[in-house]
């Protein structure tokens, strides 16, 4: 019993710790990453384009296939 | 012999191994209860839509490791030859049942690939738009511990009911309101209960537009349902990406116990939101996930066994667990009301403390319709889905700490 | 040695690791023809498109696993420090084909999960709108046993050819003309035959359009030929949920040996129907069935060794396949012609009988064509479906009689 | 030979009779269903809905992105 | 103790498993280095698009596995009972990284499936309208052999660097350009240098536009850089489907020890151009590949463990990695000259040259981008896919003669 | 050392020599396949079905389903 109450007392306190110390990075982390690294006014561009070594592949295997096929 | 003898001795051989044979054998009655069981499971996944992607896998193995003399279940064994320093494989053989829960629920690794998909499918964007629901997640977990301390009251005081610490922690555990979170911890402390628990786990998070709505009223009053939150704030994709790496980072300083759950997580919400490895966040997202659910769903199943599962004990695992999911809304939604009370510049609605449950969307959606029922113009669904997510978070470091301080003490 | 003769010798040295040289070895004529067989497998499923989802990975896992010194199809060993209790893991070496069969074939893994796939991807609506084709897929079966009591009889008295009662019931099986189920049975009677039976059973399946049509037309009249079946009835989304569970619950009250195959197949089946699991049964027909499929196929083809697979054993197991096939489709157009003058009300088409060998959906597809070839505007197809799925029902019950019969008797 | 015939007669018999079961069983069931639980009229609804859970997802997040990407 | 005095207690224990605590410990700093690296992977491949379906994994590993007391990368461990001839298990241990490292690197499984997918995603239709082009895809493989010299003259003469001709061999493997292929190769050889030599090809191979560019144009005149060449004939289908067997049949006779990689690479590549096994070939070019990519990943990243990683090896291993490219590239521009002095009909532009190191098809495209600098008009592209390909059978090729050679010297 | 020069100069040749083999056989095999199985005209067709045996459980299964639904 002595130690459910311990882990309990150990436990809830380290999970308020943690979260209340990642309210604090979090909310700097932000400041920061808005001061220093704002979005760009078109971040659509990155969006479109997939993970470009698929994108290379698919340029190269279109280029190529176009070319074959023609 | 003459012939007809013969066949009617194989006749009878046949016999014996019928589920009908093996259900009048001692303990039988055991396997059909499971089996009845199982096909409840299905029903309530199929019939009532409860979490079906896990019940039915899990009702479906408890249905096939139940069966009689089938082995559905059984263990895998490595047959070869044994030289210095190696095992020479001939031949695999177990059910294939076991060979899931062998490999990937014992190692743990399945809960793990389960929460790198989760990562891979979440949005940590509204926690970022309003990184205090944090605390939300925080609350919430006290259902956890009141859990545990009943389980260990339980054990103390209740004859037939066996729980120590270790299972203690795997019971409160369900309280937060993560399948993944639940099965990984139960299979580190408590593999024997790990069954009951998986199953309260996923009922309970299906139950919750059932459990959750009347503590939510009950404890909150008109006005404060009525509360309108400010709109959320734009989040850029840097800080997205940084999240996770932050999260992570405050693991490894401060709990690497919990690394392996949150390092999971993290990895698949950065292959998510990096914007450069979109094919395996969208493997991460279906073909693994799914692969791993039904292998993970029948291993859980195959632990609902006649005999590990038919006493006194699950009934305790079933009674704690839906205290710990009752406290746990209660203490969210409290803290809510304190926060509002505490901050008046930015007004929190109540209601979306449930939410830090976990529960992955559900709680948030729960939160949204009972909000809407005070005041039909009120969307609480995106201010709910930061305190969810926190929730997701919050159990995985309690689990962190449970993994790490009770085989200290127990 | 001066530097110019350590040049030679190294590539001497190398010289000895050729394919040319192992070639030229004791027995290595025998890598040569089952390399040569794996390209005509590949030619046959490329150019023929005989089975080719199988027959690709089943013919290069022959030419894989027969390269000299390559070791491609070697066994796994696990290489660590044994403790009490425990082996301590440093490294698993093995071919990487060996390592499928290891840990996917001899366990009985990699059927179950295709048979998981294929439940997923079967439709039981016309068996449902007409449940008496249940039994022309029982009635097909008869080609199982034929074969087996052939292959008893020319293992008692064919010098050269070695079956004894375990390889019978496998070699039967092929009649099954259900690909998984004959592996299944394969790996847990008869593991040395496994390869000339997966190879049997998929190319006789791949000849379905060769070899059914003569033997439907000589036991069939035209008028039978030509005979309309009533359109099929429209069957309910509950009947299509509880098909598949009533299924399972009567394999496990009488035939608990078939319930791994017909498990992972209602399983499967009722993840298709139920409707709220479409994630996994997306992930069944797809990623995990393919993934599987590359990998028993691989691992079929590495049993296709030259000294396993050359020998008189090989050519009966190949000559009773065929036998099994053609009695397969003659009583399942036998019962059809005999259920047809039984009932006069409903009348059924017996070509659709031949449909009851499983080798779905081909074996249907064939039944339409012989069909159409005498009436153009009767298209039996959806009608032969029935038949169809109920063969790989019916030959799942015979291998569950043959598990559970066969080590009794053996 | 004598098991070979034997596990051919138990064998085709256990086949036919468990198929015949099916036949009784399924037909049945088919009756029952038809009559306790006939299909309703519209039963498109369920066929568009993906399973539940997903679909909660993607509603959820959906409207989480809307709302950040304004 | 008092209650108080207990409470302070446990905090302590749990301070005791902080990564604070442990980067404080003997050794704990080279952790804090090394996940200060992954982290710096992290930076590189999301910020810089190096390579990032590799080093996103391949980060995350390094971190995940330098996190004190968490035991990610952990051996795994099978429990269970020992009887004669075969290990009942009861459960695996062990962490979920090194679970993937023991089953999937130590086997050579996973480079193996990558290959299979990477055959699955090829095009050789450059290479058989221009086969000559085969040969600069071999003239790129000097890389490989000097970068093995001098990883051998740096573990003779350089002390505190201790390679031998295993060692030598698996450095030199990075100059093919091929992750797989230098995994593979590592983790027969040389286990112990795996993570450094894993990390030092994708980087290079990421580096590839900012390394070959500079050599391209110092080997090259003005003149050769614009010339145009012939547009490439159509190929037929029946030659892409010859083409892969016709190149594993001549490893089959010549080099067997190459067939692992050849055979993976070409099983993969017929079943997408035979076209009648879309369905596998889909599975292999998504699901499957990105599954083991991120199992290969981690797993990969988990070998950079401190103790291994850092220490003069590892600079050593870097700096050869990247002698080996610049060489590889400076050979293969350099044949391109010949060639195209030799054979006037039929002109080559030598920068196609450079992309005989693979790193498929990023040489390619820089290759294409330097011609286009010279001349706005000509499209390398196609003319560079062919001597790129051919760089992965060149690497392959080298990779089967280390294999076959260096057990035999060493 | 010198092992080191062996691996190199034997490599090396295996290398080329296993290339130049593949330019070989490679160039023979199109002239054979050029000029006994040139390409048909239309070779459309085959790239529109899919594996065969997909394509044959779609259309049962569709023709079932239209069937069952109507
Ligand atoms: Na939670
Ligand atoms: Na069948
Ligand atoms: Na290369």
């Amino acid at each position: 019993m002595v130690s459910g109450l311990i882990v309990t007392i150990v436990g809830m306190s380290v999970v308020f710790l943690f979260l209340t110390l990642l309210v604090v990075t979090t909310t700097y982390m932000s400041k920061i990453v808005l001061k220093f690294f704002p979005e760009q006014e078109k971040p659509a561009a990155p969006a479109v384009r997939k993970s470009s070594a698929d994108a290379e592949i698919a340029v190269a295997i279109a280029a190529v296939k176009a070319h074959t096929k023609s | 012999m003459t012939f007809g003898q013969t066949i009617s001795a194989s006749f009878r051989e046949l016999w014996l191994t019928t589920g009908i044979f093996g259900f009048l054998q001692e303990g039988g009655w055991g396997n059909v209860v499971m089996i009845v069981v199982g096909f409840g499971l299905l029903y309530l996944a199929i019939n009532k839509e409860f979490e079906p992607l896990l019940l039915v896998p899990i009702g479906m193995g408890a249905i096939l490791s139940n069966i009689p003399f089938a082995e559905i279940a059984a263990h895998s064994s490595l047959h070869g030859e044994f030289v210095q320093g190696a095992l020479h494989l001939h031949e695999v053989s177990g059910g294939f049942i076991g060979m899931f829960y062998d490999f990937g629920v014992t190692s743990g690794l399945f809960p793990l690939l389960i929460f790198m998909g989760v990562g891979a499918m979440t949005d940590f964007g509204p926690l970022l738009a309003n990184p205090k629901t944090l605390l939300l997640g925080a609350s919430a977990q006290f259902g956890i511990f009141i859990a545990l301390l009943g389980a260990v009251a339980l054990g103390e005081y209740v004859p037939g009911i066996t729980f120590n610490l270790y299972d203690a922690a795997s019971i409160g555990i369900i309280g937060g309101a993560d399948g993944p979170t639940a099965i990984f911890v139960a299979s580190r402390l408590s593999k024997d209960l790990l069954g009951a628990i998986a199953v309260a786990a996923y009922s309970y998070m299906a139950l919750v537009p059932i459990i959750q709505p009347p503590i939510m009223r009950a404890l909150t009053t008109k006005e404060e349902r009525q509360i309108k939150m400010e709109q959320l704030r734009h989040v850029t994709k840097t800080e997205k990406i940084i999240f996770p790496l932050s999260v992570l980072g405050a693991c490894i300083l401060l709990l690497p116990s919990a690394t392996p759950l949150l390092g999971a997580l993290m990895f698949g919400n950065l292959a998510k939101e990096c914007g450069v490895t979109d094919r395996l966040s969208d493997t991460m997202q279906n073909a693994l996930i799914n692969i791993v659910t039904i292998m993970l769903g029948l291993a859980v199943g195959s632990k609902m066994q006649a005999e590990q599962f038919l006493n006194l004990n699950t009934l305790g695992i079933l009674a704690l667990g839906l205290v710990a999911f009752c406290i746990g809304t209660a203490t969210g939604v409290l803290l809510a009301k304190l926060m509002n009370k505490m901050s008046k510049k930015h007004p929190i609605n109540p209601l979306i403390g449930s939410a830090g449950v976990s529960a992955v969307p559900m709680a948030a959606r729960v939160a949204n319709k009972v909000g809407l029922e005070e005041n039909p113009n009120n969307y609480l669904l995106m201010h709910a889905m930061g305190p969810n997510v926190a929730g997701v978070i919050g159990s995985a470091v309690a689990a962190g700490v449970l993994l790490a301080l009770v085989p200290v003490l127990g």
